[in-house]
């Protein structure tokens, strides 16, 4: 099910979101204090390269993480063919990178 | 009704997959022509059945550092007290030094090392010189399992859970057709035919109550070539080891061995009275040699001081118990495991039938009196005489099983042919394995229960110390045995992985060889390593040393005395240089 | 705590083929000394001489006696009843992850042909002929093949691993140790050819580290750790090259 | 029913991740599409955030961060096992795993309430 470039595609990618899950966690930790709201968020993160990039990364390791992720799953746990895990992989991550990388855009950029 | 017989050919069959099976087929695959077909078959399952797996203490090789082959020659012949098949013997000790080295080198196995890197050996009772190399306690495991993986890895049919049934000998009488097999997994028949065949189903004396080998052995070997006409020999000759665990009769714990170098280290035999008694036997103790250790416990034992279960005790707690825990690590696992406390309390223990020196007359190539049939490994007789060196046995059978391998593969390119059997044989076997199911005797439990009654009559009558009153009275009660079993019924709804059935079959092997056991044990009147007659406690004239043979024609077993021939060395000789020492163990 | 005749334990015990089966249950006395293979041995000799099962050594080096006991992978043969009663009573099956032969036997050739694939075959480096190499006993290599060469080939961890069951195609964490034996056996001719091997499909990135193997293996043996090894080195070489 | 063969801590701590990595991917596209409202519909993203201020909505959001840091420490663990030299603590370093990752939550949670 798993080869190396897979296995290591999936590392990598856990290893890249680790610091960036930290830091999510703080902000959120930070940020949510008394609610949020849609000005808060954007006030922080509208036009700010660092955390388009900070967003951006972390998009491209969850989808390439989570698709292989769920690809195993898929497999092991529902009993969907090798070969059609493998596709159902690739639609998660292409679906999560479209649908990341948007909502990058939407709190970033405008 | 030999149409039930399914049928499929081969040019080189073995049977059995212990060190001599598995060594056979290794080398069968090794030097035959290319596109020769090799078939293995089996009890139980590739490498998991059988004595060499569970072979703990090790190997016997003399590897130089002042040993040499004459030395451990020596130590065989006088070991076997002087009625071992000097020929046997040597080419066993010569070839062992090539084996060793085709196990570590070619085959994969690792054998412990000296802080320096070489091969650690130790010496093991009735040695002269430290010469066994192991694996700590485990040398079968890593022995087995790395030959099975040779096997596995290379093109041999393996036939598992197929039990040999029976020889067919050629229509025209000349050699060895094939083998019938129960293929036990669909409960049915099927006739293998062979230009050559091994059997190396490893002897195994489990008629006896206490018995330490593994629970697929059943001496179906020996029973074969004894109904094939085929003469065997010394088969007197059982190893008791003194100490096998007694846990109660109706635990398969029984009798399996609790290790030499318990007694080796210190440890105490005590009688029912929590007293020591070796002294009384010999001034060596606990320490003595495997023989008398046995015979000195079964004397305590016949004379009542026993333990609750029947036997006696091994203390090791005044060693000092974390010391006995952690040098005999895996003993005191395995007692635990049941509920003993080997290295604080006492563990009953009780001699136990151990090995079978004796076997099929053969000659150094494994080759028999029926062409076409080969035999190596604890099947065959000879290498050993009257007792077997700790650590003689993996090298045996090793060492012999490669040779057939080999001698096969070369006999085999002037053999045309696969020959025609002989139907009415196999009709006759087939006839044989299936009484069984027609029997009119009684209900579940009967199998067992004739088994545990053998069980009895070997130990008490064919054990550790013997008269003729005493065999004689054996042989009576094992013709009645044998009457019961061959009245027994299994049911026959279902013959697949039939156990009961494969026990009946047990049991029609175990008595035909206990018969053979008891009727040599008559023949011999005198006591000679591990054979010992209290009514002819001499060992005899060694000058005049005879062997016994026991064959059937037809007419029931018979026993003749054959003169031992000392080709290499003659009683009181040595052919080590003069200036050698006797020992060279500190 | 025994009235040791009068007591008995109420086994069920799994009775079928590949086709299919049920448990059926018997009564079995109880008696010190014990083992799980004594009762189901009980049950054939005493009670249904129909009931298959498979052992040979008795005492824990062939494994060959493998069963599912009280839900739990374990070697019959040494497990004392007393250590897996629960209110006396007993459930037995055949070994999960194999195919079932018959009642408590299961065919082990899928886990040996695994075994092969794996790589888990010595190749020899010299011949009989040579002399033998002389190996510190002490070096890191040697201690760590050392570790898991006590190996019985019971199919215990087998059975106990999840992904196993999941996962038709990997190889197990038996296999994979056996191979990472070899990659540490200096002896071995062509090491990479073993890493080639359990890092092909269902090689060792199968492993999700349950841990379970570790846990039931009877030797106490680690197949958990040997597979890390195997994922760590195959992963360095990557880099390496 | 839990067979008991499995009921031993790496095991446990198997399980934990791999549903916490399921929840974590299901939970994702929901994320994405909350936030990505700021570019189309503002005021329903507004809506959104005041329904999160709801107390259940709350609990929701910390059991997703407690499923973050606990597959975080735990994918972390997992990669020291087997990318580092091997330690023989591996259920302690499991336990603590679970561990660190639930006060992180706690904290997430005793900051939001
Ligand atoms: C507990 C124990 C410890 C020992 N320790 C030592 C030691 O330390 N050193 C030493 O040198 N020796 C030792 N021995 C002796 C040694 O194990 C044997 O002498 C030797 O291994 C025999 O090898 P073999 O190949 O002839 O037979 P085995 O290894 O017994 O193999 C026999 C094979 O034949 C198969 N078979 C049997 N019947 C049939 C049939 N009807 N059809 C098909 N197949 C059949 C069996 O299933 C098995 O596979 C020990 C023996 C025991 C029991
Ligand atoms: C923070 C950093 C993260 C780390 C360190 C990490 C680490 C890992 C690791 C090592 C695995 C492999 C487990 C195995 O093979 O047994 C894994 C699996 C997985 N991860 Fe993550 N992960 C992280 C974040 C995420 C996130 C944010 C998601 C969700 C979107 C996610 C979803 C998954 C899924 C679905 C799996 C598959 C589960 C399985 O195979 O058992 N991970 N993770
Ligand atoms: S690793 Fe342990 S459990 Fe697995 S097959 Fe080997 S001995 Fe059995
Ligand atoms: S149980 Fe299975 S998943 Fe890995 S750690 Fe052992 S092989
Ligand atoms: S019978 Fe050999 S391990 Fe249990």
């Amino acid at each position: 099910m798993l080869n190396v470039r897979l296995y290591m595609l999936q590392r990598l990618s856990a290893l890249v979101m680790a610091p960036l899950v930290v830091g999510h966690i703080a902000v959120m930790i930070v940020a949510v204090q008394g609610g949020l709201t849609t000005a808060e968020i954007l006030s922080r993160t509208q036009g700010s390269l660092w955390w388009m990039l900070f967003y951006g990364l972390f998009v491209i390791a969850v989808s390439v993480h989570a698709a292989i992720g769920l690809r195993v799953v898929a497999y092991e746990w529902l009993g969907v063919k090798q070969k059609l895990s493998a596709l159902l992989s690739i639609i998660v991550f292409i679906g999560l990178l479209i649908l990341g990388m948007r909502a990058v855009f939407a709190v970033t950029l405008s | 009704m030999t149409s039930a017989i399914e049928e499929r050919d081969t040019d080189i069959l073995i049977i059995g997959s212990g060190g001599a099976g598995l060594f056979a087929a290794l080398h069968a695959q090794q030097s035959a022509s290319p596109g020769t077909r090799i078939t293995i078959a089996v009890k139980g399952l590739l490498g998991k059945c059988g004595c060499t797996r569970m072979v703990q203490g090790g190997y016997n090789v003399a590897l130089g550092n002042g040993d040499t082959v004459e030395r451990h020659f020596m130590d065989t012949i006088e070991g076997g007290k002087w009625l071992p098949d000097q020929d046997m013997a040597w080419r066993l000790c010569e070839q062992a030094v090539v084996r060793i080295h085709e196990l570590e080198n070619e085959v994969g196995c690792f054998f412990d090392r000296n802080a320096d890197g070489s091969l650690h050996q130790k010496a093991f009772a009735g040695q002269t010189a430290d010469r066994t190399v192991h694996k700590g306690d485990l040398t079968g495991i890593e022995i087995i399992s790395r030959l099975m993986e040779q096997v596995m890895s290379r093109p041999i049919e393996q036939l598992q859970e197929y039990r040999a049934v029976g020889l067919i000998p050629a229509a025209d009488g000349d050699g060895l057709a094939g083998v019938l097999f129960i293929d036990m997994r669909r409960g049915s028949f099927v006739f293998v035919r062979a230009k050559a065949v091994l059997m190396a189903t490893g002897g195994g004396p489990t008629m006896y109550k206490y018995h330490t080998p593994s629970g697929d052995k059943s001496m179906d070997g020996l029973a074969m070539a004894l109904r094939a006409g085929l003469p065997l020999r010394d088969m007197e000759m059982v190893q008791f080891h003194p100490t096998g665990l007694l846990a109660g009769e109706h635990t398969r714990m029984t009798g399996t061995v609790l290790e030499e170098g318990l007694r080796g280290a210190g440890g105490w035999l005590l009688n029912g009275a929590e007293q020591r008694f070796m002294f009384d036997y010999d001034e060596k103790g606990e320490r003595a040699t495997r023989d008398i250790v046995s015979r000195a416990i079964y004397a305590e034992m016949r004379a009542g001081n026993t333990t609750a279960h029947g036997g006696v005790y091994i203390a090791m707690s005044h060693l000092g118990v974390e010391d006995v825990r952690k040098r005999f690590k895996g003993m005191v696992k395995r007692c635990e495991d049941c509920g003993f406390d080997l290295a604080g309390g006492l563990v009953e223990v009780v001699p136990t039938a151990h090995y079978l020196m004796g076997g099929v007359v053969v000659d150094i190539d494994t080759r028999t009196a029926l062409d076409g049939l080969y035999v190596a490994g604890e099947d065959a007789g000879g290498a050993h005489g009257s007792n077997r060196l700790g650590g003689n046995g993996v090298a045996n059978s090793t060492v012999y099983g490669g040779i057939a391998g080999d001698v096969m593969a070369a006999d085999i390119r002037n053999v045309k042919a696969l020959r025609a059997p002989d139907r009415s044989m196999l009709e006759q076997e087939y006839q044989r394995a299936t009484a069984a199911f027609s029997g009119t005797g009684a209900s579940v439990g009967e199998v067992a229960e004739l088994r545990n009654q053998l069980q009895e009559v070997m130990w008490d009558g064919v054990g550790v110390l013997r008269t003729a009153e005493g065999l004689n009275s054996a042989l009576r009660s094992l013709s009645d045995i044998t009457q019961q079993v061959n009245d027994v019924k299994v049911p026959d709804g279902n013959r697949a992985f039939n156990l009961t059935w494969h026990d009946w079959l047990n049991m029609q092997s175990l008595c035909e060889v206990s018969e053979v056991i008891t009727k040599a044990s008559l023949a011999r009147e005198n006591s000679r390593g591990a054979h010992y007659r209290e009514d002819f406690p001499d060992v005899g004239d060694l000058e005049t040393s005879y062997f016994t043979v026991a064959s059937d024609n037809g007419s029931g077993v018979q026993v003749a005395r054959e003169p031992v021939k000392f080709s290499i060395v003659r009683p009181g000789e040595t052919i080590l240089p003069a200036h050698e020492p006797a020992s060279l163990v500190g | 705590m025994t009235d040791s005749n009068t007591e008995t334990l109420n086994v069920s015990v799994w009775r079928g083929d590949a086709s299919g089966g049920q448990f059926r249950d018997y009564q079995v006395p109880v008696q010190e000394n014990q083992t799980v293979l004594d009762v189901v041995t009980w049950i054939q000799q005493k009670i249904d001489d129909t009931l298959s099962y498979r052992f040979a050594c008795r005492v824990g080096m062939c494994g060959s006696c493998a069963m599912t006991v009280n839900g739990e992978p374990r070697w019959t043969c040494r497990t004392h009843v007393n250590r897996v009663t629960q209110s006396s009573s007993l459930e037995i099956g055949p070994l999960r992850n194999l195919p079932v032969i018959k009642d408590l036997t299961t065919d082990m050739d899928p886990f040996f042909d695994k075994w092969t694939k794996a790589g888990g075959t010595h190749r020899a480096s010299r011949s009989r002929n040579d002399g033998m190499v002389p190996v510190d006993p002490a070096s890191k290599e040697r201690m760590i093949a050392s570790e898991g060469i006590e190996c019985i080939n019971c199919a215990v961890c087998y059975a106990a691993c999840d992904t196993v069951a999941a996962n038709p195609q990997y190889l197990g964490p038996a296999s994979l140790q056996r191979a990472w034996t070899l990659v540490n056996d200096e002896k071995h001719d062509d090491r990479s050819a073993v890493l080639r091997a359990v890092a092909a499909e269902g090689g060792c990135y199968n492993c999700h580290s349950h841990g379970s193997c570790t846990r039931y293996c009877p030797v106490e043996l680690n197949p958990m750790k040997a597979v890390a090894g195997l994922k760590r080195t195959t992963v360095a070489k990557l880099w390496g090259k | 029913m839990i067979r008991p063969h499995r009921s031993h801590p790496l095991w446990i701590a198997f399980i934990l991740h791999r549903i916490s990595g399921v929840v974590l991917a299901l939970f994702l596209p929901i994320h994405f599409y909350v936030l990505s409202l700021a570019l189309t519909d503002p005021t329903a993203l507004d809506g959104f955030l005041r329904f999160s201020d709801l107390f259940v909505v709350k609990i929701l959001e910390t059991v997703l961060v407690l499923l973050l840091a606990v597959h975080l420490f735990g994918g972390l663990r997992l990669m020291a096992m087997e990318l580092l030299p091997w330690t023989n603590w591996q259920k302690s370093l499991a336990a603590s795993s679970i561990a660190l990752g639930s006060a992180v939550a706690c904290l997430f949670f005793l900051k939001v309430v």
